[in-house]
């Protein structure tokens, strides 16, 4: 009997969890360690911040679809790996401890046959002091957050219906924050319903971005057909805003959030600052800052993570300039170069580097949005992460037959803004692949004949479509391996 | 939606006067029944070929 | 008309990376002699009343 | 019998005593006085530039066709208006000097009942040292110029036949020249035969502009539908030039220009070099530099002209800020304020003020497009002036009963590259009215349903249609009143 542990139930470690498990049958044992009793659909929090959902439409409670399927899940938090075990265990095993109310404190040794670490991202606030729902702005990367950020919203909607102007200021926290999509998203669905009350001649909305051009994403852009021309997505993005009445702040770094305060340097080098009255702003990411100890307890983390905390994987780490780096940089199959049972999936692994080309004021700050690896490829990658443990535990082999490239990976990005069968608009974007291929695709670093750049209903009803869909998947329903992820 | 051509109107030379703006047209397709329902089926066939294809 | 792309791979970001190009099919219609016989009708008919129409 | 003097035998004066005369007939006297013997359709000057066409097809002797017209023609220099006369004489007249080689030096005083200064602009090369085809740059603003420009570009071109990379600067000479359009048109067309002949991988071409973004053309931009876009010119133009492999610099004065180097400051109020093997750099333009006397000979030109030159006119030339400038500051008739019986028509006259926002540089440059008024605009003045002044000669009124503001007219502008009936691509582009009106039209400045923005075979007809057209026309010959402007 195999023993396989699950760091993080997000949409990679979950997806891999089901899978392993599926895969693997009553014999082997599958282990989900995470500290969040319930699974989100991420995406749809961005409709809970505007008060178009519950969080209890985006979120489910993971222990009754853990028990159906004979999952072991474990609500704790991963503190420790000792992949070489300890002076009294050859095996290697995680060190948790539990946060569920039951257990909280509580501490446990998780050993292992193979460990996949899908933690997904730390939001390091701290990083911009002041940043935060904490602190003196609102965050929608989680239900909670979202559901507090509706809460200050439905104030600043309050307070323009009594005819007080309101600006609004959404985009990155920090210099080099990822996740432009989700924000840009919140920014359009805070227009949409700005408009819909009737209220934008009291509504100055802003977007501020660390991207060099709006629409990077921090894929460093991309290419989509649009009206027989192939449109950089910097003039579909900015399209989108002018059309929303959107206003945009660009190559920027926020460094500090006061109450009511933005402060922000610009990729010159100059230091500019933004009051508003409501701000979203995207925190920075880190991986989940776990230690690792070799046999003899020594502190090996710097071996196993990345400095920001990400896990190494099969990728290139060698330094190198934006005009060497190359699509072979990337991993294939996510599996740690110290430790071959050691995988990670998603956001937790360290990519080689981003795809948005490296930039730095003349102060030395450099601002650039770091790589996304939200939502498809997660979930792309805990599978494929999921089936090579599945085929090693199988045969015994140390092979890996799947792979998931995101310099092969194609994504799809759908933006929606506003809500209903006739009202909702979305921008849905594909790309293909995720990484830029300078190599294969000189003229456009992707395959713009895999491109969509399409705006209209059918992408709302596609998104509202994928939120029922993908937590009817996550809820391991009868059916639920053969929606893609 | 017409505030950004309000602001536009005192703002030509801003860097948002510079953006490309749907047609009146272009707005009428994008609310089409009819071919957001073609649209919905071809997107999603799309979508599933790029991103099957993409792994293995 | 390949230099710029040639150019262009080595140099994503720089200015003219972010210039809209037009994909085969634009580029087909305007060699098309049926699209442009009719588009040089239709466009000597419509600068014709936009020019005579301007003063009087 | 009434005397009408013309000056100027350019599109604007030329039209201008074409239709005097057709209107006036045999009992009233129509003068020109020009220096040059031949009409050129200027437009074309772009295919006399790379080998397209000779000087000849693009002029032709002025002196036969107003000799069968009836015209009189004074090969000759004005020099002073005096639209008092002086102490000999009551009618106002002009000083000319002849410049014909059977009078060269000869002077005369030729008076008038009505005059029209249709004089064009003086190509101030001076006013950027090392400007001009006499020293370090080429031009294509005169059918000479062109012609000495392609034998310039043939070395170009024979020296990238023998392997010799070549660098080509096109774009504007000044910090405030106008005429984008044609040297644009002219890179398209350098590009057109640098791939034509294969040569793309030796040929570097550059667009320097002093526009604020590409497609300003000096008519603060505009916006057309494209691919169900309204689309600003500026990403309408950057296409074309990334289209044909143009580089581009931007927000550019060119202050100074040496043997294969141009020295230019940025808006930014950076100064920079560009070195190249041919240039083709747009001077700054200039009023004729005719002077104004009263009866008692005492200097009025600061009261009939304006310090650039150019003739006031029934303009509102208060200065005033960018965001106060209104269609109503735009002259109608194009009507001296200060004597009722004179006119400036086409380039001759002064506006009120550019259309392209004022822009300086920290250094104090003022580095913006002056205001273009080529080709149709011209051709519609001197019609128009032509009709009032025929009604004032017919009726013995006073009032203008034709009216032509650029406030109100469209104007097309086609952008030619390469040649021939399957080869040639063209953008054709209207915009109306030509100066932006925000008040009437608040979304884009201008009618947008009156714009076009398509790029094809037809538009590159229509420029040779337009070519023979107009020279038909310029030549009086059977119909030639019915072509339009």
């Amino acid at each position: 009997m195999s023993k396989v542990v699950v760091l993080g139930a997000g949409i990679s470690g979950h997806t891999a969890a089901l899978y392993l498990k599926k895969g693997l049958g009553k014999n082997h044992e599958v282990i989900v360690v995470s500290p969040n009793s319930n699974y989100q659909w991420v995406p749809s929090n961005i409709w809970v911040g505007v008060g178009l959902m519950e969080p209890n439409q985006v979120k489910f409670k993971l222990e009754p679809v853990y028990r159906r399927k004979g999952i072991v899940f474990k609500q704790a938090l991963a503190k420790a790996i000792r992949p070489e075990g300890d002076s009294t265990s050859e095996k290697g095993f995680v060190e948790i401890e539990y946060v569920d109310e039951a257990r909280r404190g509580q501490t446990e040794k998780v050993d292992y046959d193979f460990l996949v670490n899908a933690t997904g991202p730390t939001l390091n606030f701290k990083a911009t002091p002041g940043l935060g729902p904490d602190l003196y702005s609102n965050s929608v990367c989680t239900y909670d957050h979202a559901w507090h950020a509706w809460q200050n919203l439905k104030v600043a909607f309050e307070k323009m219906e009594a005819g007080v102007h309101q600006t609004f200021l959404i985009g990155t926290g920090h210099a080099m924050a990822t996740c432009q999509g989700a924000a840009f998203e919140y920014a359009l669905n805070i227009a949409f319903e700005v408009n819909k009350r009737g209220l934008h001649k009291f509504a100055d909305i802003i977007w501020i971005s660390n991207e060099y051009e709006l629409g990077d994403f921090g894929m460093g852009g991309a290419y989509v057909k649009r009206g027989g021309y192939v449109t950089p997505t910097k003039v579909f993005t900015e399209s989108i805003l002018a059309e929303y009445g959107i206003r945009w702040i660009k190559r920027a770094g926020v460094y500090k959030v006061e109450p009511g305060k933005a402060y922000y340097e610009l990729l010159d080098g100059t230091y500019h600052e933004q009051t508003f009255d409501f701000s979203m702003l995207i925190p920075g990411f880190a991986g989940a800052q776990i230690k690792a100890f070799n046999k003899k307890g020594e502190d090996i983390t710097s071996t196993v993570f990345a400095a920001n905390g990400m896990m190494k994987v099969d990728a290139d780490y060698t330094p190198k300039p934006y005009e060497q780096w190359k699509s072979s940089d990337w991993p294939e199959i996510y599996q740690s170069p110290a430790y071959d049972n050691l995988y990670a999936s998603g956001i937790a692994f360290a990519p080689p580097h981003g795809m948005s080309k490296p930039m730095e004021s003349p102060n030395g700050t450099k601002i650039f949005p770091t790589p996304p690896r939200t939502g498809m490829p997660s979930g792309v990658i805990g599978k494929v992460v999921a089936q090579n443990v599945i085929h090693r535990i199988k045969t015994g082999r140390k092979d890996h037959p799947h792979k998931a490239s995101m310099v092969r990976m194609g994504a799809a990005c759908i933006v929606s803004a506003g809500y209903g069968f006739t009202k909702g608009q979305a921008a849905t974007m594909t790309v293909s692949p995720i990484v830029p291929d300078w190599e294969k695709y000189p003229k456009y670093g992707r395959d713009i004949d895999k491109t969509v750049g399409v705006i209209g209903l059918a992408g709302h009803w596609m998104k509202l479509f994928m939120h029922y869909m993908f937590l009817y998947k996550a809820k391991a329903k009868f059916g639920w391996s053969l929606i893609p992820e | 939606m017409a505030s950004i051509h309000e602001r536009l109107k005192n703002e030509p030379y801003s860097e948002y006067s510079f953006a490309t703006r749907p047609t009146n047209a272009t707005l009428f397709w994008r609310r089409c029944i009819i071919k957001q329902i073609y649209l919905f089926f071809a997107l999603n066939l799309k979508i599933m070929r790029i991103v099957v294809g993409g792994h293995s």
